[in-house]
């Protein structure tokens, strides 16, 4: 609790930081006398943009991440295996070495199913 | 409440150090890398040109604040500040000396993984917020590399935390100095350990050759393309910030941090934290840049199995060799 | 000390979970829900579960709203600039949260977890660790299976839609010495 | 032109797939597509460059290529201006290799008047050519790792390191005509600065210094294995697209074709000085990449070789003309090209018409704008980083482009 209260300062040091400097910059930076509405212009290379930029993106996209969140789950789990391995011996070991491979068939699918090509 | 007030006075006194060895780390940057293409660096501002990053932030908060009409107006402003927050706030666990530490959180390690990550959110904030096409690509870029070359770092992470048994950072380096640091030994657990760390760091700091999402011969400037002024420099901050941290932490997790001989621990985990910090720069400015799938090849197909490799190993190593147990 | 802090941290979980669903804009909204799982989190940490605590940002706000983020963008759109949410069966949704809160808040009631009386002792990491390996050491190995299970989806959900056929592939570069002879015209 | 059959087969193929003119909505209705300006204010365009690219996610479907930002109305200045007054005004079209751009300009003039130029002049002007071939492929390989590593790290290295040897060619230009870069050298009938004292003995240390530090840029470039993934397979031209489409030079040669003007029609003293091609294979990135590497040697090693021999005599054949009229044209008209670093540079002029002191209509082909005319071809199927490493590798420059 302490520790997270410390943290939590540590955090507000930091957003204190940020905010500071953007607070500076407020005081001493220049405006303009005489505003152009093209200044405001997204940059495009200097045309016109042609659409919005919001657009849609490839599904590889979404893949990436849901095997982000999937090994890092695999990950979450390992951890408290990792705090206690020493004490519980290789029954344990064994456990998590199932847990692990069960998963790399995942990946040897993705790999042969050439997934992991990403284009 | 006490805790509160250490947060706060370490975090002062942490991140302001941090800020001032960016400021001259990109004095130092810009020497180094003036040295390798045979030209001087900064030379007018101060001598040796060492006040030059104090000029450069005065130049930058001077700018005009430009917001593109278009833009999505509150994301766009909330982003930098949330870059600097995040990059600066994985440094509440890392433990500068014995006693130098702002938060000696039980789970620190995973303290840093979970602040870390949240990298992700304020880069792709600014790239969709910005409404641009070259900030929207590098959004996506960064976030897909961050997120993929998330799962490396989560591994090689893991082989410290099952050699020591602990999710402490400052219990991680404690366990080093009492017995060895974990890049010499294990060696063959911990070097490559390291190095899929260090490769992850990279990414996540988006570094040459990692450097896709501000890839400026593509995107002109990635996520920071529509930035000017103090935004732009939280930014560029952070992205330094986020590699001397990143440097902070692999020192204190795979090189012993504070733990060496003759000299104080705070001297030993800075001098190994700025040579991190240098080899960084060494490899950027020599290296080109790899191609965004390329480089989500690399993660998944080499660095995420070692990795996998490397965990199962160390659990081995703590668990059936004799001297793993101590 | 510690009341304060709950109640900002409630206020904050309360009011950005509203905003999730008010928000016209999805990628706001996404962000919106970014910010009620952080207050998640910190619940947790008050809780002192410090595990859960970091859990909770790592696969939620790192991971989880980023598949959002993804998933939104993913998402293919009609015209306009913003992204809208359809707000269409509000009451519904109301039914169906009612519902689903009244089960939870039953649950919870009939558990003996809410005994102020009972001396509180925080689950350590270790203690995680130890319940996981060896009581619920099935259950542990069932996760890996649904894990897998997840990862044969999502590389089925990829290959839906292939991107830009390649164009064909020429003889591999250095492979072929294929130098043609040509005068100058 | 023979060609394996597996690569004419595969070279068709591959064209009947890649449509340039390709509608958005033929192509996928349902698609999300992004229309991406890429240029003509890019940091990777080599100047004021721009293609639409319709993106799938980050892949190129579709690439338009527009030119003309930088247009100068070079032509239709040349028609208003005498014979002797052009070579400045071309020296900025190929803003990177300004002799040899003087070099076709004049030899066109030479023919078209009928003016022999002596053998010493022409020895130099092989000289001068082949130096400004090294420099501009070093400018080449600078702007290219550019493209591939960013201003901001090791391609900034490299990129620095090729102009430090770049110097050291314009240094011998400037010691010869006082000009770094717009130098006016060549005059109808030859040139116009002799050999000065010493010249020799510095152009072989010269030679000797970037020969010795060629393979320190192949380590940075060609042997790196980030160079190696960014650039194989990249950007496939085959030659038989590329010779339908006119590009000529080490993009023509990287694709398989064995063309090169310096040997197949011979001029200057190439007829003397034989030059030996480098044919690269494959067509992609990497094949340009090797080609100009490859030239940058040979060009050196010929270099070395006719800095001795250069024979004695006039610089000037036709009397060194001080006043405009002196060159007059009746009529007639010619075409002479040129090997550049870049490929063949045209230059086609009718003479006499009204004022006969200029000419009727000039007319410049520039290598490079062919070279573009192959972004619509090898593009799609790309990703934009890929788009990048493309255009950098076919080396265009604007200023001639454009005229």
């Amino acid at each position: 609790m302490h520790a997270w209260l410390s943290a939590l300062s540590f955090l507000l040091v930091s957003t204190l930081i940020g905010v500071g400097i953007l607070a500076a910059s407020r005081a001493i930076r220049v405006r303009a006398k005489v505003d152009s509405p093209l200044k405001q212009n997204t940059y495009e290379c200097g045309e016109e943009p042609a659409q919005v930029a919001w657009m849609q993106f490839h599904a590889r996209y979404y893949v990436v991440a849901l095997f982000f969140v999937l090994f890092d789950i695999e990950a979450v789990f390992l951890f408290p295996w990792a705090t206690v391995l020493r004490e519980l011996g290789a029954g344990a070991f064994a456990a998590a070495v199932t847990f692990v491979l069960v998963l790399m068939l995942g990946w040897l699918y993705a790999l042969r199913k050439e997934a992991l090509q990403w284009q | 409440m006490n805790g509160l007030v250490h947060g706060a006075v370490y975090g002062g006194v942490i991140a302001s150090v941090l800020l001032t060895t960016i400021a001259f780390g990109i004095w130092f940057e810009r020497k180094f890398a003036g040295r390798m293409q045979s030209r001087l660096g900064p030379t007018i501002v101060g001598p040796f040109g060492l006040l030059q990053s104090v000029a450069d932030v005065v130049k930058l908060l001077q700018k005009e604040d430009i917001v593109p009409r278009d833009a999505d107006r509150p994301l766009f402003d909330l982003a930098p500040v949330l870059a600097a927050l995040f990059s600066l706030g994985v440094a509440a666990v890392v433990p500068f000396s014995p006693t130098i530490i702002a938060s000696d959180l039980d789970v620190g390690v995973l303290y840093i993984l979970a602040v870390g990550g949240l990298m992700v959110i304020p880069t792709f904030m600014a790239g969709w917020a910005s409404n641009n096409k070259f900030a929207l690509i590098g959004g996506m870029r960064a976030i897909a590399q961050s997120v993929s070359y998330g799962v490396p770092l989560v591994l090689a992470v893991l082989v410290p935390v099952i050699l020591s048994g602990t999710l402490s950072v400052s219990g991680i380096v404690t366990y080093q100095a009492n017995h060895h640091w974990f890049l010499t030994w294990p060696v063959f657990i911990g070097v490559p350990a390291f190095a899929i760390y260090y490769m992850a760091m990279l990414a996540e700091s988006n570094r040459i050759p990692f450097d896709i999402p501000e890839a400026e011969s593509e995107l002109v400037a990635g996520v920071t393309t529509e930035y000017t002024g103090a935004k732009f420099t939280l930014f560029y901050m952070a992205e330094y910030v986020h590699t001397l941290v990143g440097s902070a932490v692999g020192a204190a997790l795979f090189l012993g941090g504070w733990d060496g001989p003759f000299a104080p621990g705070l001297h030993w985990m800075v001098l190994k934290t700025l040579v991190l910090f240098t080899v960084v720069y060494w490899v950027r400015w020599s290296l080109l840049r790899l191609r965004s799938d390329q480089l989500m090849v690399l993660c998944w197909k080499w660095l995420t199995p070692i990795g996998v490799l490397l965990v199962l190993g160390a659990a081995a190593w703590v668990q059936f060799v004799p001297g793993g147990f101590q | 000390m510690n009341h304060i802090g709950f109640f900002i941290i409630a206020a904050s979980a309360l009011v950005s979970a509203i905003l999730v669903v008010r928000s016209q804009n999805l990628i706001r909204a996404v962000l919106w829900l970014g910010v009620t799982l952080l207050s998640t989190a910190a619940f947790y940490a008050m809780l002192e579960s410090s595990f859960l605590a970091g859990v909770q940002v790592l696969v939620y706000v790192g991971g989880v709203v980023t598949l959002m983020i993804f998933g939104v963008m993913i998402t293919r759109r009609h015209e306009g600039i913003l992204v809208h949410a359809e707000n269409h069966g509000s009451m519904k949704g109301f039914a169906v949260a009612g519902s689903l809160f009244a089960v939870v808040a039953f649950a919870i009631r009939a558990t003996d977890g809410l005994d102020r009386e009972r001396p509180f002792t925080p689950l350590t990491t270790k203690d995680l660790g130890r319940e996981l390996l060896q009581t619920h050491v099935l259950a542990f190995e069932v996760v890996s299976f649904l894990l897998l299970a997840a990862i044969i989806g999502a590389i089925v959900i990829a290959r839906k839609r292939d991107p830009v056929e390649k164009p064909a592939a020429l003889p591999a570069p250095h492979a072929t010495p294929s130098a043609t002879k040509e005068a100058h015209p | 032109m023979e060609m394996s059959e597996a690569h004419a087969v595969l070279a068709s193929a591959r064209r009947a797939r890649v449509d340039p003119h390709l509608s958005i909505k033929t192509y996928d209705p349902e698609a999300d597509m992004m229309l991406l300006h890429f240029g003509p204010q890019h940091p990777s365009t080599h100047g004021v460059f721009r293609m639409d690219l319709h993106l799938d996610g980050e892949i190129v479907v579709k690439a338009t290529p527009y030119v003309g930002y930088l247009h100068r109305a070079v032509e239709k200045l040349c028609e208003k201006l005498s014979y002797v007054m052009l070579t400045p005004i071309v020296d900025k079209n190929d803003y990177v290799a300004p002799m040899t751009n003087e070099q076709a300009l004049n030899m066109a003039f030479e023919k078209l008047l009928g003016v022999e130029v002596p053998r010493r002049a022409r020895w130099l002007r092989t000289i001068l050519a082949e130096l400004q071939r090294v420099a501009s492929h070093l400018l080449w390989l600078g702007t290219f790792t550019l493209d591939l590593g960013g201003a901001l790290g090791g391609g900034s290295t490299l990129f620095l390191h090729c102009f430090r040897e770049r110097e050291l060619i314009l240094d011998l230009f400037e010691d010869l005509t006082g000009a770094r870069f717009h130098y006016n050298t060549h005059t109808i009938g030859g040139n116009r600065h002799d050999l000065p004292a010493g010249f020799a003995a510095k152009v072989k240390q010269v030679v000797a210094v970037i020969e010795a530090r060629l393979p320190e840029y192949a380590a940075l470039s060609l042997d790196n294995g980030i160079f190696k993934a960014r650039t194989t397979g990249v950007g496939v031209l085959d030659g038989d697209l590329a010779l339908e489409l006119g590009i000529t030079g080490p993009v023509l040669r990287a694709s398989g074709v064995d063309h090169d003007l310096r040997r197949d029609a011979p001029y200057h003293a190439y007829d003397e000085l034989p030059v030996n091609v480098v044919v690269g294979h494959g067509g992609d990135c990497r094949a340009r990449a090797e080609v100009r590497f490859a030239e940058m040697r040979e060009s050196l090693r010929l270099v070395r070789d006719a800095i001795d021999g250069v024979p004695e005599g006039p610089i000037n054949g036709y009397k060194p003309i001080r006043q405009p009229t002196m060159a007059k044209s009746t009529g007639g008209q010619v075409y002479v090209g040129i090997e550049t670093p870049r490929g063949e540079l045209g230059t086609f002029v009718i003479g006499g018409g009204d004022t006969p002191t200029s000419p009727y209509r000039l007319k410049i082909r520039p290598p490079s704008l062919h070279s573009l005319s192959a972004l619509p071809y090898i593009l799609p199927g790309q990703t934009v980083s890929d788009a990048v490493a493309i255009l950098g590798s076919l080396d265009p420059i604007m200023g001639e482009v454009d005229r």
